[in-house]
């Protein structure tokens, strides 16, 4: 019993992560319509951020978090600008075909200037166990924990109450109609990616304390998961991407904990393949027909 | 107009790119031939080295390339191989087997080199081994610890040894140095290297001793705190660890997160943990080809002669590559010709001092010797013991 | 026997009963017009009918067989074929290429007879060629055969629209709002097309418009539908005197 | 036949027996060497998969990011089978032509059990599914140990892929996929990426015409990892990751979707520039990805749209061109 509480919470941390990087996903899908290949890349840069601060600056967690979020929040815009916005009425298969290629070039870009080595990321929370009962925590683990529920709060109040996150929900609903109600259907978009590549670094800063390294392919594998996460949870929704998130950490340490480790993955994208075949629109994602 | 403005974004960004590692890097200038000829007087004997110099393994093939131009240049200042100059042509590999398919081709056609010193990894030798051996070409790799990488093939011979007596005698050292009983394997699955070693430890500690767990993981896992909770469930004196330092770095770190009470071993993929990772290593154990500490004039003279070539410290993997350098020029100089049957015949009768140890070959084409095995102490290597497992 | 006969079918989107209790027969040869004022659910009706949906209650048979369930390429074989409200050609093809793939039932050569280009192929699409052509020709089409789809101008595209599902060789066509978007001089054009096809098809049709004058002057039979229910069947003078429908159409 | 198509074919054939009859006199004249002949093996074999990606890319308009897991399934496939036929006496021209059907037929059937559920889903579904399979399948080879010699790799696999039979069998692919595209079963095919909702209601039974274009574009994606375990006589599961499937992609995107004959030319182009660049090697990716996203803006259809290259469509140019400039002397 004990072994599974640890077993738990050490799903719980991974899927924090996760839920942190698919909304990301699930935000922008929501909204263009496009899966973000690129997202992952993000989640990467904001790793790199944090540690190019670390190293230059003896700033504290908290501000290298920060600054890191906002800088890749310039870096999602500016791609949704570049890239994507040039391809908003091409063909969807254009639009993919992009971003699998922004993604591409952002990892060659930082395989480029950083080199393949892994970069071992500056100690920003000391490590050391705490005990919770008969359970030992991890403090990087806790944090995670503790942040990823904080930044879900915001986001989710952001959303419900605010001016802007009312326009980013009109616009995922209906561009058009959006459009005609005199919301900034650029700006919002922007808007969108900002937020998500936010918290997708955050994702990235998170993940490069817990494994202690910063390398250019850090990205792939996490945000692949991440986007198994969102369409898991319905993809477009954002407590979809939460509980998705939380679900395949929680499979993902099961699995590894009860089976051969080496079947984990297959395993994940099992269940991905089981649920879009019976409910393709994800566990919370409502039916919806293309007109006709 | 808009198309314009982005055009010019995304130029700026690649030109940025360009800029930023034409200041880190000046491997790329290097790679498209060798330099080391000092004075190309009368004919060069061309050597081959193909490994992956840039992408994600750069570091590994870089070393080899180092290692060996360091010796060309040594053998050269000592006046070449009966007079001629030795060059080293190093080809990039990428860590592709086509690539490294076309880098032979053309090393071969083009370039017309008399011996290879390579392949780095396994899977590329491996993919050029059978070209090779239609080809008769002598092929000495520094680092293709393979097992079938010498078999069937009279021309291929290597400097390290192979996976399976890495792994075997790792296992014997932590049952019979290390006084261990229980033991866990963790292992990536999806590397030849590191499931060798691991199959070749199982096997072995098995018979010495009880094998707890036996993992595997895939390339790309960096969360292993599930499985080492699985481990430490059944409370292993030591953990054998089979992969490269940046793995082993993450594995190492979750282990002291988690607040395990175990010995960690490896092979010689954990070369150079001491950089990085003094503080999660320290105390643990790996085999390696040579340790940096040892006092032997021939390391010494190496690891000063490298450091002021290249100015870093030598990996494992250069010293292999120096050594087979070393080894093939000394049998094209005793066969007295360019003929590859003659050099094969000299390389197989191999038997001399090195960097990284006594080297004869036996009748595979591996090399006969015993493994250093180093202690991590305060972010120093320290030999604890020179084991092999016969 | 009628040829398309819908009996008490429904469709339920969620909490909302889009179609409720939808009866239609349509004989052969007959034209029916099948009106309501914007979202009165006449395009789930076709929906329905053509297989898109599936009605969550109710039955509906072509000829006597029923084709509840069936996938829409199958209904088309079953004699029911359609147009689109919003255009839907095969932009990037050519004017023949779009008909020739309607026409795709009428060959018969397996794939591998079209690797081998064997006899049978040669002869197939001879044969699918000139019948094609024929086919644009009756539609003054045929010099537009080899154009792309979306270079035609707006009111030819619909008439290639039509054109093509008549290539499926139907027992029964259905329309869309086939004037929807289209200038007068247009609407006039698609008004000639449509006596065109009742002159040299034998087959019935189903039209869907919203607007009430179009199809008074056309169709044999008209049916009303408001808030997914019948309000009003009957020829076209009954149900332009029909108080409901004057209600729904001019308001109250 | 009508007449303008006979002199189309007649007009190829030759061609292709040229350049055939050209390369092998290079080769015996020694200006082409091995190192030569060893990339011209592998432009073919990328223009094998190039083509058989656009087929599901270009022409059934699905896209696949896991072409590299249908090539790892033939290559595996033809190599084992060849690995038991190799002491059988059987010459090798034979054990090559039924390795290659097995590897055919199982990365066929693989791709319609894929299919099957996969082509059920919308567009960007099917592109998540099968990058997943594309990982799964390594972690399957990596598993299956005994079989398939796991991250260990796969030797002894004879080396029987000459420039002989991987010209000709590029050769038969390209004719089988162009003999497909022009076929009613390939305009069934195309009339699904123009619009899926519309092909059904003309009574194209869509789920069968796409299952039956995935299929056959996995089934000539083993055929290429076919000749390539031939060519390389070793295998392994690395050599069948993420960046495979990337790069056959960028090659018909760059020639463009929907036209065969501009995935040939990308795969030569693509196939040599790496190679003349060897010095670049660390810009390679981000060139290649650079240019991807340049071509999606820019120029979304490739270099040729979905349009074939054809010497009459030279020939016609050439003669257009000729009139216009005799009129113009006229007036």
């Amino acid at each position: 019993m004990v072994l599974f509480l640890q077993q738990l919470i050490n799903g719980l941390s991974v899927g924090s992560i996760y839920a942190l990087i698919a909304l990301g996903y699930t935000m922008v899908y929501g909204i263009i319509k496009l899966i973000n290949f690129a997202h992952g890349e993000i989640m990467m840069a904001g790793a790199y951020f944090a540690f190019l601060i670390a190293v230059s600056t003896n700033l504290p967690f908290v501000a290298v978090m920060l600054i890191s979020m906002v800088l890749a929040a310039v870096l999602g815009v500016v791609i949704e600008r570049v890239a994507y916005k040039p391809l908003r009425n091409a063909p969807r298969i254009s639009l993919l075909i992009t971003a699998i290629g922004m993604s591409l070039f952002l990892q060659n870009l930082a395989l480029v200037i950083f080199r393949a080595d892994p970069k071992i990321m500056p100690t920003l929370i000391a490590k050391h166990p705490i005990n919770i009962g008969p359970i030992q925590v991890g403090t990087v683990t806790l944090t995670t924990l503790v942040l990823s529920i904080i930044f879900m709060v915001i986001l989710d109040v952001f959303v419900k109450k605010t001016k802007p996150g009312k326009a980013m929900r009109a616009v995922s609903e209906d561009k058009d109609a959006a459009l005609l109600m005199g919301i900034n259907v650029d700006k919002t978009i922007s808007l969108t990616f900002a937020i998500g590549s936010a918290l997708g670094a955050l994702g990235g800063v998170l993940y490069g304390i817990t494994y202690t390294q910063v390398y250019p392919t850090m990205g792939i594998l996490p945000g692949l998961k991440a986007f198994i996460a969102a369409v898991l949870g319905g993809i477009g929704l954002i407590p979809g991407a939460v509980l998705g998130g939380f679900a395949v950490g929680m499979v993902e340490t099961i699995s590894k904990a009860y089976l051969p480790t080496q079947w984990t993955d297959a395993i994940v994208f099992g269940i991905l393949i089981v649920v879009l075949l019976i409910k393709p629109t994800g566990i919370l994602g409502k039916n919806e027909k293309e007109k006709v | 107009m808009k198309k314009i403005s982005i055009i010019m974004a995304m130029l700026l960004l690649v030109m940025a790119a360009l800029a930023g590692c034409s200041g880190s890097s000046d491997t790329a200038a290097t790679t498209a031939a060798g330099e080391t000829t000092a004075a190309a007087a009368g004919e060069t004997i061309k050597l081959g080295v193909i490994g992956p110099l840039t992408g994600e393994y750069s570091m590994y093939g870089t070393s080899v390339e180092e290692g060996a131009k360091l010796a060309a240049e040594e053998i050269n200042a000592a006046g070449g191989i009966n007079g001629s100059m030795v060059e080293i042509v190093a080809y990039d590999s990428k860590g592709d087997k086509t690539e490294a398919v076309n880098a032979y081709n053309r090393l071969r056609d083009q370039d017309g080199i008399v011996g290879l010193i390579g392949g780095t990894f396994s899977g590329e030798t491996l993919s050029i081994k059978e070209i090779a051996v239609g080809d008769n070409m002598p092929v000495l790799t520094p680092t293709a610890t393979n097992g079938e990488v010498t078999l069937n093939a009279p021309n291929v011979f290597r400097a390290c040894y192979t996976d399976p007596y890495q792994g075997s005698t790792a296992a014997v050292f932590a049952a019979e140095n290390l006084g261990a009983t229980k033991a866990a394997v963790l292992y990536n699955i999806e590397d030849p290297y590191s499931e060798g070693l691991a199959e070749a430890f199982n096997e072995k500690f098995s018979a010495l001793g009880t094998v707890t767990n036996f993992e595997g993981y895939t390339a790309n896992d960096s969360d292993f705190k599930a499985v080492l909770t699985k481990i430490a469930e059944s409370d292993p004196d030591v953990i054998f660890l089979p992969d490269y330092v940046a793995k082993v770095g993450i594995i190492l770190s979750q282990i002291q997160e988690l607040g395990l009470d175990v010995v960690a071993i490896g092979g010689d993929g954990w070369d150079g943990i001491e950089v990085d990772y003094a503080d999660v290593a320290e105390g643990d154990y790996f085999a390696n080809h040579y340790a940096n500490t040892d006092e032997a004039p021939i390391v010494q003279n190496f690891i000063s002669a490298y450091e002021a070539k290249w100015g870093k410290t030598p990996s494992a993997l250069a010293a292999l590559a120096y050594d087979s350098t070393y080894i093939m020029a000394q049998a094209i100089e005793k066969a007295g010709s360019t003929d590859a049957d003659a050099i094969v015949a000299q390389l197989a009768a191999t038997d001399g001092d090195y960097v990284t140890g006594h080297i004869t070959f036996d009748e595979n084409g591996d090399p006969v010797k015993s493994i250093s095995m180093i202690q991590v102490v305060g972010g120093k290597h320290v030999l604890a013991a020179k084991v092999s497992a016969e | 026997m009628p040829l398309l006969e819908a009996t008490n079918i429904c469709m339920q989107f969620g909490g909302l009963r889009a179609v409720d209790n939808f009866n239609l027969e349509i004989n052969e040869h007959e034209l029916v017009g099948l009106i309501g004022p914007n979202g009165a659910g006449k395009t789930t009706v076709f929906n329905m009918l053509t297989g898109v949906y599936i009605p969550t209650e109710g039955d509906i048979k072509i000829d006597g067989s029923s084709v509840v369930g069936k996938k829409p390429y199958e209904i088309v074989r079953a004699g029911a074929a359609r147009t689109f409200q919003n255009i839907r050609l095969f932009k990037d093809l050519t004017v023949l290429d779009n008909i020739k793939i309607a026409f795709h039932n009428e060959l018969h050569y397996s794939t591998l007879e079209g690797l081998l280009r064997l006899p049978r192929y040669w002869a197939d699409e001879k044969h699918a060629t000139e019948a094609c052509l024929a086919f644009l020709d009756i539609f003054d089409m045929a010099d537009y055969a080899d154009n792309l789809a979306r270079n035609l101008p707006y009111g030819k595209q619909r008439k290639l629209e039509i054109a093509r599902a008549l290539a499926t060789k139907p027992k029964i066509l259905m329309l869309d709002e086939p004037a929807a978007g289209m200038n007068p001089q247009e609407t006039k054009e698609l008004m000639d097309t449509i006596q065109l096809i009742r002159k040299k098809f034998d087959i019935a049709i189903l039209l869907i418009e919203h607007d009430m004058n179009l199809v008074m002057g056309i169709c044999e039979r008209i049916v009303v539908l408001d808030y997914g229910r019948i309000i009003a069947k009957g020829t076209p003078e009954e149900t332009k005197n029909n108080p409901d429908v004057i209600r729904v159409y001019l308001g109250e | 036949m009508n007449r303008k198509m006979l002199k189309n074919y007649i007009i190829n054939l030759i061609v292709v027996a040229l350049i055939y009859a050209g390369i092998k006199v290079l080769i015996s004249a020694g200006v082409i060497n091995r190192y030569y002949e060893g990339i011209i093996i592998f432009i073919m074999i990328n223009i094998i998969l190039a083509t058989s990606l656009n087929l599901a890319t270009g022409f059934l308009g699905q896209l696949t990011l896991g072409h590299a897991g249908f090539m790892a399934a033939g290559a595996y496939v033809s190599a084992i089978t060849a690995i038991a036929l190799k002491n059988s006496g059987m010459p090798n021209l034979l054990i090559l032509i039924i390795s290659l059907i097995a590897a055919a037929i199982v990365s066929a059937l693989v791709g319609i059990a894929i299919g099957i559920p996969a082509l059920r889903l919308r567009g960007d579904y099917l592109a998540i599914i099968t990058l997943g399979f594309g990982e799964m399948i390594r972690v399957i080879i990596n598993n299956l140990r005994g079989l398939t010699g796991g991250a260990q790799g796969l030797t002894g696999i004879p080396r029987i892929a000459t420039f002989d039979n991987v010209f000709w069998v590029t050769a038969l692919v390209i004719l089988v996929l162009y003999r497909l595209t022009h076929s009613r079963q390939g305009r069934a095919i195309v009339s699904i990426r123009e619009d899926e909702i519309a092909a059904e209601a003309v009574g194209v039974k869509t789920t069968y015409f796409k299952v039956l274009g995935f299929a056959i574009a996995a089934g000539f994606a083993g055929v290429g990892g076919g000749l390539y375990a031939h060519y390389l006589a070793f295998l392994d599961p690395k050599i069948f990751g993420f960046m495979r499937s990337v790069e056959i992609l960028v090659i018909v995107v760059l020639g463009g979707m929907g036209s065969l004959t501009g995935s040939i030319f990308a795969a030569i182009i693509l196939t040599i520039l790496p190679e003349a660049l060897r010095s670049f090697s660390d810009y390679r990716m981000l060139l290649y990805s650079f240019a991807l996203v340049l071509m999606m803006i820019f120029r979304p259809i490739g270099m040729f749209g979905t349009k074939e290259f054809s010497w009459q469509g030279i020939y016609d140019r050439y003669k257009m061109l000729r009139d216009a400039v005799k009129r113009r002397e006229k007036a």
